[in-house]
């Protein structure tokens, strides 16, 4: 086993036990991301609150552990924030991830997300852990844009 | 145990990955040669000294070293031309990989500026590929048809993972005007029925390209015997290095092709307004060719020729038997393909139930070094046809060994213990 | 002796070859790195590495030696990238040679189902390269126009070597698509006004492509600020191995693109009937990529950064400077190309009254080993401009002493003596 | 020097001293032969006398040493023989030249051809060699079937 295993604890944790899962109203945008590749799917819902806070983050999806464990991270990082502080939240996993495993990761940015500093060495695997970050994105652009 | 004349502990000191250490301590187990094969000393060997020593530029120099790197890349083209039982070595052409091999032909057709009606193609004219083809053995023929307006349609596939010949007279009829398929499936170790295509296409006079990257590395493939007009197939899947594939053609179908790229070592004389252009093999390689990569793969085939073609075969038919038995024993296992030794060669993919490929094959790999390969494995229409997007496949090489086999089947246990 | 900040002695070292006696025992004295370069032990040891212990196949492999080859390889896109200051990495394709980049940019005009008006080309529109050019820059645009009717046109090029720019105005119009032109001939070792060039082609929005293969591996090339849409240069001619050559291209231009080959790894998504496409730069990069090759072109541009392009770029002119001068010596040599230092780089073409330049070559290499290239050197217009079938050429790299000049004088004197 | 020079003296000899050079009447057939990579050209006549006997074979031409010596060469070893022994000369020097420096060449069908057989291990050069042997071949051919 080494150091750097992609299966951290965390993300089996948070693929078998995964927070927030399931599609919730009411909502402001609702999108469907797909990772053509290998077939991997999500559809993710975002409610906005009161001063810019990020009231809900809903979803749905399939695929491997590290999409659907991704996703529940993504939940639990985003709700409750401010759309600012999660987009850069959100800036910061995508550089992590997009670095070959040459970029160092910064926890207080990331908190849990960290645990997937080891998929960035798997360019196959980075749009799995990408997907409903993504998606995330895609969705709060929209909420916004209403 | 596999029955066998070849001595697999013996070759597997040539091959000096083999006895690496994974991060993490970990030994490599590697299944993984039907996506690229490792190289043997010999092989990396030829290489190193030809950069280091020998290395100019070939055809066009006229010098010591300009005669030893053409001497060892024409002997190259040679060694290539008995491997494979060409007719002749002219009919040899080195691409890049098997890729460009295939586009290089896909682009012959339609071509306004070629007349010859064997390569002409237009709205009414048929291309016919297969479901269960590699994405190099689609693409370029789904250009092909974007350009010209021609139709493409393929086999299917059954479910016991064959091509489905049932309605080959409906599917190759008098439009179409070239059919080209897999020799063996890269997904499910299938070996094609060439000869029923064949038959079936030399009645239409349609022409007749096989995919063979995935039967060249593994059995003896002869042109003459096999009958075909095209055959590609790429050095890095048969103990070669990167960088270098191959295209064989039929003499004549070769001449009467317009050329693909343009540029220096593939004329013969240049005007400003126009060219003619050398004789085959040359008119198919413009540019420098890979050299050095070229040289590489003759050493390659001189040792899968040293070990043996018929003695690889029958070592890989061995553990393919072995196993096709030990995966039968993995609960929840599907084996995508067909489940007996007739006619498959040595890759074996397959399902775990609720737990995604991407998943098995990285845990394999973290946990015990074991390289896999996971995911549509280039051949996406294949795994729609199935319902899945995707399965792990572990592919068998000369190489390879029963108690990988064994580790494998451990493996996967291990992986449902942690998905549990 | 050249005035220069590189130890020329130290860097000899580098390259093995370099100390090699040929057969007979002559010293190999080696003035043909216009042609193809020898390669310094960082390279090959690299390559040699690679193949033996970090060898797998890239991208699509979710394993240890995957990461190991991905990240290799895709490491190597990096220096590149940076080597020659593009803007974004993702604008580096990996290629086989530059004849295969300037056929990728070729092949994008003109095809029927892209519809992007820059893209676009039939009768009426115009392609403009040069009468100096290698073939590899004039048969792909050949073929261009004899796809679609389009018109091709060139620069001329003056007594002296320079391309003659006098009716840039006339030759370059709202007509014209594509300008492609070498940044440094092969055979003149001109170095061509690419400002002002590039100035007349945004005047009327046409697109401009440099053929760097001759400018890359010698002087600090800058994507940015050379402001071209599309550059092709080669990894043999800059310390690299074979196999591999690079497309840089401005990123707007690649997106717009048709892809050119298809297959494995450059699609999204593939049905049976048509596909989707990646981001570049794998949109470009069909197939296994020449994996190796990119990685030892990576340690290629780190051993050039190593050693600095400014006092490689110096060195040359130091030896260029050096040979003007003592070939002025050689009764009845005739220069082809600029004899002076101005806008020109370390490649010399000579013609010697009533002896064919491949005697001279034959002898050079014979007697002394010396290797020179003989011929046309893939830009037959321009010998035929020059009215000449032929040219004995020197040229020369970073490895390259001026004692290796004097041998050449001594050779050509010899020479004359036994014809005379 | 190395053993298999390219420029034996034979070699040198004959194209400073070219046996036959020159366009003699009268002629059976006459053909004109160029090499488009380097620009070599040769006019070749042949006439055909008694017995299936070569009377002359006359030329011109300008190029390399190679070229203009295996002309030279051609022209002694043709006339006088039949059309037959000469063809299997030129077929036994093509076989040589096309061998790329592998092929051991046969010195009683050859004689002085042999010396070019230093040639054969540089493609761009083997051309130069067969130039004006193929010209003779095809002027054969074409006074055969006047
Ligand atoms: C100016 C120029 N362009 C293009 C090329 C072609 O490069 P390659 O043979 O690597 O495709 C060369 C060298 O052969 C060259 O000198
Ligand atoms: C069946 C089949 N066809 C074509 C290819 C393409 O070969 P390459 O990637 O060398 O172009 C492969 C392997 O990737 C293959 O397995």
């Amino acid at each position: 086993m080494i150091g750097e295993s992609m299966y951290q604890e965390l993300i089996l944790e948070h693929y078998k036990h995964p927070q927030g899962r399931g599609l919730r109203d009411p909502y402001d945008a609702e999108v469907h991301h797909v990772n053509p590749t290998c077939g991997d799917e999500i559809t993710l819902r975002v409610k906005l609150g009161d001063a810019g806070k990020i009231e809900d983050v809903s979803y749905d999806g399939q695929g491997c552990s590290i999409s659907q464990a991704a996703a529940s991270v993504l939940h639990e990082l985003t709700t409750g924030s401010t759309v600012e502080e999660t987009l850069s939240v959100v800036d910061e996993f995508t550089r992590l991830m997009q670095g070959r495993g040459k970029v160092e990761a910064d926890e207080d940015v990331l908190g849990d997300a960290v645990a997937f500093a080891g998929v960035a060495k798997f360019p196959a695997r980075v749009k799995c852990a990408l997907l409903s970050w993504m998606a995330y994105k895609d969705a709060v652009v929209r909420s916004a844009a209403r | 145990m596999t029955s066998t004349s070849l001595d697999v502990e013996r070759i597997r000191k040539d091959f000096p990955v083999l006895s690496r250490e994974l991060p993490g301590g970990r030994p490599l187990v590697y299944l993984d040669s039907g996506n690229s094969s490792q190289k043997p000393t010999a092989v990396v060997e030829t290489v190193r000294e030809h950069l280091a020593m020998h290395y100019s530029n070939v055809g066009r120099a006229m010098h010591a070293l300009g005669a030893e790197s053409t001497e060892a890349y024409e002997s190259a083209r040679d060694k290539v031309a008995e491997f494979i039982g060409a007719p002749s070595r002219d009919e040899v052409i080195f691409t890049k990989n098997a890729s460009e091999a295939l586009n290089l032909v896909a682009y012959s057709f339609g071509n306004p500026g070629n007349t010859d009606p064997r390569f002409t193609l237009g709205p009414g004219d048929e291309v016919v590929i297969s479901e269960m083809e590699h994405h190099s053995n689609i693409v370029p023929w789904q250009f092909l048809v974007q350009r010209t307006g021609a139709t493409l349609k393929w086999f299917g596939v059954t479910d016991d993972g064959r091509l489905d010949i049932a309605d080959i007279s409906g599917l190759i009829t008098e439009r179409t005007k070239i059919v080209s398929i897999a020799h063996q499936s890269n997904v499910l170790g299938t070996i094609n029925p060439v000869a029923d295509v064949l038959r079936r296409a030399r009645e239409v006079g349609a022409l007749v390209m096989l995919d063979a990257s995935q039967s060249v590395p593994h059995h003896a493939v002869d042109m003459a015997a096999l009958g075909a007009d095209f055959v590609a197939f790429t050095g890095h899947k048969m103990v070669g290095p990167s960088g270098i594939g191959v295209l064989w053609g039929r003499a004549e179908l070769l001449d009467a092709m317009p050329p693909f790229m343009g540029g220096g070592e593939m004329i013969e004389a240049v005007w400003m307004d126009h060219s003619t252009y050398a004789p085959v093999p040359h008119k198919f390689e413009a540019g420098t060719p890979p050299i050095v990569e070229a040289i590489g793969l003759g050493a390659a085939v001189d040792y899968l020729t040293g070990v043996g073609m018929e003695a690889i075969e029958a070592h890989e038919r061995g553990l393919t038997a072995y196993a096709l038995d030990a995966l039968r024993e993995v609960p929840t296992l599907r084996l995508i393909g067909p489940d007996s030794l007739d006619q498959r060669g040595a890759t074996l993919s397959f399902t775990l139930d609720g737990i995604h490929p991407h998943d098995v094959g990285q845990l394999l790999d973290d946990e015990f070094g074991i390289a896999v390969r996971v995911g549509h494995h280039c051949a996406r229409p294949l795994h729609l046809r199935f319902g899945i997007p995707a399965t792990t496949r572990a592919s068998f090489y000369l190489y390879n060994t029963t108690d990988e086999i064994d580790a494998l089947v451990r493996g996967l246990h291990h992986v449902q213990k942690v998905f549990a």
